[in-house]
């Protein structure tokens, strides 16, 4: 029937007076890269929330391969397959990094996580330390989360997002707290290992220059709206998203 | 990980050699080493504990110096041995004391324990004791079930159990006529409370059957705020209001319940009240109806008798040292030295002048009897290993002109009126109307 | 009088006493973070200090004007937090802000041990009475019950108390500032508020709290040691069904515990012992963070 | 790791047994008391990894004595294995009821609502005079597979069977905490938006973290009631819970062992303070505990694993 991996509906969502989505509907298809903008507030990271079940939207529907996944928790949508990053990365701060990996390895293990399987296993290792350096951050596996540079901690939050069966990647501002010459490496690096996945991708971004390289869409939201939805260059010379979201001609 | 366990290990036997190591002096033959267990902290402490020891150390000191006390008991010490003493606190539950009572017996060798106020270590210990063979002596705690539920070799109770408290007040009523056609009860809630209220309504339905029962209020130990049970007791305006409260709940609830005017309405008795006398002093109404669990305190400065000059020996000496009149507590701690005491030399009379063994100990206290301050004691249940003692109950009324709290009214009890007889559970004798009862 | 009505002045008699004792603690939970249960110590030496206080007030002539007395009660509850506020704050527990809210638990109960026997030491295990300010203001008679004034002084002092603990939060100054740190203390001191100041100020008004709840009810007990466990308790309780840190909270949680345990003792007196529990475990399962507690919706 | 693992647990054992022979019979007691109480506070720690702290452990710890208590007295039965294993079944069914429950609380509310189920128990308990209300009832020693001992063979006897079972426990939980499920747990503790994130259920680690801790309450409790022959409401109380709550952040979640060597310090602390400050034990107490939580803030385990740092 759809067209779509992901299909949103005239989804609504309020916090008591403030509209945090209004009408909105989008269709994902299967493999594509959607790139999200707009100022802090219109809209994005609810977006991203609602999708991956943090936020219940009052109403509408997103379907998920023909399925309504509202409702569900966040854990259920993620072992459907909707994975997703964070704007400020969710990890684990006691942990090393590699048993921060080992965590994501052992939740995606093929039986589930063991009782009694050690979780430094050899084998958990291996594949622990191999997905690090797809990521090119092996060489920190032992030090602990606090000491690590914002693009690292970044890297390490989408190499756990990417554990297990990825369908739809969301990726909320990959970039943010990022120094400015890392950020197209850690694109090349996340971009590249979500394409050959097979993975459709959607992510939030601030910076203009990302958007255009890496997007085959855009989305661009203001006061909880969608006000374009098109290639990236339509998308950055519309008037009203030149108004409202990047604040000059592009 | 790896090695830790095993390093842990390691550690662990070493603390073990340092602590084997560690063991007590060996006992001496001019000794007697007694362990003391009794409250010196929490709420039973100021009632019950703190009084119990301080009676308990005066007699041990006055027995120590030798010569201080009327015969049978102007030997010194024990049988001619200098008394010594470790006191353990009896607050922090039964866990805590069985542990404490293998450490006494076994780390502090002590030739014999007294002590207990609490029902529940009473209950505790005494499987223990027999266990380890040690000589113990329950010298305070009111709970019938220790003997009633079970039989033990080495551990002997040298008060009377509860049961005569409230059989006794239930006596007292029926022997002056007063008039009950309803009462309410307000008791802590444990079992002591419980099983005090449980008594005494079954010695009412024998001597009262037609006393309707108003409420039964049980509010929590310690609780100290009796506005709602007040409220209710003066709602229902039973005629008779009973207690066994103790301490500060009973000081508690007599300053809010005279507030309100409780007493007016109401006759109060309390089960076992004397102990709040002297700091309540004219505080306390006149006319409360008052046991002291044994003729004890007031009641056995009153008595007279033979027993005078060794009551008031006691009672002077402790009035000289603490400034305060003696209460039930010391009381009770009186009677199981002088039992002690009694013991140990006839066992030394038996076995020529050598400490007793825990064994010899055992047979000389089995169904002994003596005096004590409280009256004479019998071993009489239990197969000679539970006391009955006689009881008395008075009236409170307050004396302006020497500032101090009189009894009058007093009635005395003698044991076997108010004790089941050997062989029949506390219960059973209430609900069967008291077969076997001696009273003149 | 009508059953109904005598559960309700017992009720609310029992609650006021309740909020007296437990708004401190809600207080300083929701300032330093920490569940003090050294309030109970708090309460019992506030309780000891009042006694020691009116008795000394009564033995030096204060027969001519009793009435003083009640300023003696008082005093003891502001000697108790000027002396005890600043030593266990200053002294001890501003080491252990930030730490985890059971380890400071812990912190109390130690603290709560030592102020047991410190108790004792001082005031050895005898009782202390001092009734004189419980039977002054005379008997109040309703329908066919008497009760005692003081028991409404208690209400009234209860109401007074939540007005200005209310009224010092939510329209002054400093109120202001406190109520900034309850929310983010982080945030407050990078703009500039002297958190260290708040936090002392507020622990000693919550040991002021205490101490007042244990100067109250000396002349209507006798003060024994043991007196501060069963405070503690209860008073836990309710906060948790009020919502820790909630001043509201407390004035409801009371308020629910005062006049249940009221109905239980006058209907189902079996039930006394339970019915505490019984409403925080009903509370806590439909509203898991107590009635007011302020809730965080996280960011992420 | 496995194989060391297994040769640690037994030397330790070895170790430990050892004291069966060496002890003198009042600290076999107190080791043997010590051990059951390390038992529940086992399951404490294990709770802890996950970031929740029970202050209601007692409820298990009395639960289990009580089992035991009523199955010996009403129906004869004094195997300690049997009487161990119908206990650790009903703290394993209870547990199975509240741990959903109490799996949505963290912090300080995991804390009070698992103190006012424990104290439901212990209200419950003294009320019941027809079980001996707060005075508790007694338990007659047990008996070992048909044998039955008296005097130190039964203590002796006792405190193996506690050695081999907290050994045993220790290893199990060891296993469990270096478990993928383990690290799951660390993981939640630290962030559990991370964790349901990463498509797995934090109430389920909770939950299961929540029954160990029942079924290892359970037993300690059972064994605790076997060697004191005594059970009452006490067990289920506050304080009760609260001393094991200190056990646990004595020892810290680092280190198995550190729980029942911190198990074993109270208990001797406790015993000679109050043999020599029977008036001022509390006081005693209390500094002891201040120091130990100011000195090793992590616990006892953290100087395990200084010690190993410092070796490597």
């Amino acid at each position: 029937m759809s067209t779509g991996v992901l299909e949103v509906r005239d989804v609504q969502k309020s916090f008591g007076a403030v509209t945090a989505a209004k009408d909105i509907s989008v269709t994902v298809p299967e493999g594509a890269v959607y790139s999200l903008i707009g100022t802090n507030g219109a809209g994005k990271t609810t977006f991203v929330n609602m999708v991956t079940g943090y936020i219940k939207p009052d109403s509408g529907q997103i379907n998920f391969r023909d399925r309504n996944i509202i409702g569900m928790a966040p854990r259920q949508i993620t072992r459907m397959g909707i994975h997703r990053s964070f704007q400020i990365a969710q990890l684990c701060n006691e942990l090393t990094v590699e048993e921060n990996m080992l965590v994501a390895d052992a939740i995606h293990g093929a039986t589930g996580p063991s009782f009694l399987r050690n979780a430094h296993d050899k084998d958990a290792r291996a594949r622990a330390i191999a997905t690090l350096e797809r990521f090119n951050i092996a060489e920190h596996r032992d030090r602990l989360i606090p000491e690590l540079s914002g693009g690292v901690k970044k890297l390490l939050d989408i190499a756990m997002a990417m554990a297990g069966d990825t369908q739809i990647m969301l990726l909320d501002e990959p970039t943010s707290g990022v120094a400015a010459d890392e950020k197209f490496p850690i694109m090349d690096l996340v971009m590249d290992a979500l394409r050959s996945a097979g993975v459709t991708v959607i992510f939030v971004e601030h910076d203009m220059d990302i958007v255009t390289r890496y997007s085959e869409r855009v989305l661009a939201f203001y006061d909880g709206r969608i006000i374009a939805d098109d290639a990236p260059d339509e998308v950055l010379s519309d008037s009203e998203v030149q108004r409202y979201v990047t604040g000059a001609p592009a | 990980m790896k090695t830790t366990n095993s390093k842990i290990g390691g550690l662990l036997a070493t603390m073990t050699l340092a602590v084997g190591l560690s063991g007590p002096a060996a006992a001496e033959e001019d000794t007697f080493k007694i362990g003391v267990i009794t409250f010196l902290s929490g709420q039973a402490a100021e009632s019950f504990g703190v009084p119990a020891w301080n009676g308990g150390k005066l007699l041990v000191d006055m027995l120590n110096e030798g010569g201080k006390l009327p015969a049978p008991y102007d030997q010194k010490g024990f049988g001619g041995m200098n008394i010594e003493v470790v006191v353990v606190d009896e607050a922090g539950g039964a866990t805590k004391q069985v542990q404490e009572f293998r450490n006494l017996v076994q780390r502090e060798e002590v030739d014999a324990v007294v002590g207990y106020v609490s029902s529940g270590d009473c209950l505790a210990i005494p499987p223990v004791a027999d266990e380890l063979k040690a000589f113990t002596i329950l010298y305070d705690c009111g709970t019938p079930r220790v003997f009633e539920d079970g039989s033990y070799e080495y551990v002997f109770r040298t008060a009377a159990h509860a049961t005569m408290d409230n059989v006794s007040l239930a006596r007292y009523l029926k022997s002056r006529n007063f008039d009950v056609p309803s009462f309410a009860g307000l008791n802590q809630d444990y079992a002591w409370g419980q099983d005090s209220w449980a008594d005494f309504t079954g010695a009412m339905n024998q001597l009262y059957p037609d006393a309707e029962v108003k409420t039964a209020l049980f509010p929590k130990f310690g609780a100290g705020q009796y506005g709602t049970e007040i409220s209710a007791l003066l709602r229902e305006k039973p005629a008779l209001v009973h207690s066994s409260n103790w301490g500060g709940d009973l000081q508690g609830f007599l300053i809010q319940a005279t507030a309100r005017g409780l007493h007016k309405r109401s006759q109060l008795a309390l089960a076992a009240g004397d102990h709040v006398i002297p700091q309540l002093q004219d505080k306390m109404p006149d006319g409360i109806f008052l046991g002291a669990r044994g003729v004890n305190g007031l009641a056995a400065y009153a008595r007279g008798g033979e027993l005078e000059e060794l009551t008031n020996t006691m009672w002077e000496a402790y009035e000289a040292e603490y400034d305060t009149f003696p209460v039930q507590a010391p009381f009770r701690m009186w009677q199981a030295i002088f039992g002690l005491k009694t013991a140990i030399e006839k066992a030394m009379a038996e076995n020529g002048g050598t400490k007793p063994t825990s064994e010899e100990l055992a047979a000389a206290m089995q169904g002994l009897s003596w005096d004590a301050p409280s009256g004479h004691i019998e071993m009489a249940l239990a197969n000679g290993h539970q006391a009955i003692q006689p009881n008395a109950i008075g009236t409170t009324k307050w004396n302006a002109e020497t500032g101090k709290m009189e009894l009058v009214d007093v009635e005395y009890y003698d044991a076997r009126c108010v004790n089941p007889p050997d062989g029949m559970k506390s219960q059973e004798w209430i609900a069967q109307g008291f077969p076997g009862a001696q009273c003149d | 009088m009508d059953l109904a009505a005598t559960i309700l002045v017992d009720g609310l008699i029992y609650a006021g006493w309740l909020f007296i004792v437990s708004v401190g603690l809600t207080l300083v939970f929701g300032v330093l973070n920490i569940l003090n249960i050294a309030h109970g110590s708090l309460y019992a030496i506030g309780a000891y200090a009042s006694a020691s206080l009116v008795g000394a007030y009564f033995a030096s002539g204060g027969d001519a004007f009793p009435y003083g007395s009640y300023a003696a009660l008082i005093l003891a509850a502001v000697l108790v937090a000027l002396v005890l506020g600043p030593l266990l704050e200053r002294g001890l527990l501003r080491f252990f802000y930030g730490r985890d809210e059971v380890l400071n638990v812990l912190v109390t109960y130690a603290v709560f041990l030592i102020l047991e026997d410190v108790m004792k030491l001082i005031w050895g295990v005898n009782p202390y009475f001092v009734y004189e300010p419980y039977t002054l203001l005379g008997d109040v008679e309703i329908g066919p019950l008497f009760y005692v004034g003081y028991d409404f002084a208690v209400i009234a002092a209860a109401i007074i108390v939540g007005l200005v603990v209310w009224l010092t939060l939510n329209h002054t100054q400093i109120g202001k500032v406190v109520l900034a740190v309850i929310h983010d203390s982080e945030m407050s001191q990078t703009m500039g508020v002297n958190v260290q100041r708040v936090y002392l100020g507020a622990f000693m008004a919550g040991a002021f709290l205490a101490a007042l709840g244990g100067a109250l009810t000396a002349p209507m007990i006798s003060v024994t040691p043991g007196l501060g466990v069963n405070v503690i308790i209860v008073a836990f309780a309710v906060v948790i069904i009020g919502g820790l840190g909630s001043i509201p909270g407390a004035a409801i949680g009371a308020l629910m515990v005062g006049i249940s345990r009221a109905a239980s003792v006058h209907l189902l007196p079996e039930a006394e012992l339970f019915i505490i529990y019984f409403v925080m475990a009903i509370v806590l399962l439909f509203r898991p963070e107590g009635l007011f507690a302020k809730t965080q919706a996280r960011k992420i | 790791m496995q194989s060391n693992l297994i040769i640690s647990a037994i030397v330790a054992l070895v170790a430990l047994a050892a004291g069966a022979v060496i002890l003198p019979d009042w600290a076999m007691f107190l080791f043997a008391m010590a051990l059951a109480k390390g038992l529940v506070c086992l399951g404490i720690v294990g709770m802890m990894r996950g970031g929740v702290v029970s202050f209601g452990q007692g409820l298990y710890y009395c639960l289990g004595a009580y089992t035991a208590t009523l199955v010996a007295n009403n129906f004869g039965i004094s195997d300690i294995f049997l009487l161990t294993f119908l206990s650790a079944l009903v703290c394993l069914l209870v547990g199975i009821a509240f741990g959903p429950l109490l799996s949505n609380y963290r912090g300080i509310f995991f804390a009070m609502l698992s103190l006012a189920l424990s104290m439901v128990l212990y209200g419950s308990l003294s009320k019941m005079s027809f079980i001996g209300g707060t005075d508790g009832l007694n338990i007659a020693a047990p008996t070992f597979l048909g044998w039955a001992p008296e005097g130190r063979p039964l203590q002796a006897a006792l405190y193996i069977y506690v050695v081999t079972i907290s050994v045993i426990a220790g290893t199990l939980m060891r296993i469990y905490f270096d478990s993928e499920r383990g690290l799951l747990t660390l993981a939640t503790r630290d962030n559990e938006l991370r964790v349901e994130y990463l498509g797995a259920s934090v109430r389920n680690i909770m939950t299961y973290n929540y029954v160990f801790g029942a079924v290892l309450g359970g037993i300690g409790g059972t064994i605790a009631a076997l060697a004191l022959g005594h059970v009452d409401p006490e067990f289920a109380f506050w304080t009760t819970s609260g001393e094991f709550v200190f056990v646990a952040i004595l020892a810290g979640y680092l280190s198995v062992p550190a729980v029942f060597v911190s198990a074993i310090i109270l208990e001797l602390v406790r015993s000679f303070s109050n043999l020599y400050f029977p008036n001022t034990w509390q006081l005693a107490l209390g500094i002891f505990l201040l120091a130990v939580i100011i000195a090793l803030p992590n616990g006892l385990g953290s100087l395990v694993r200084r010690w190993k740092g410092n070796k490597a």
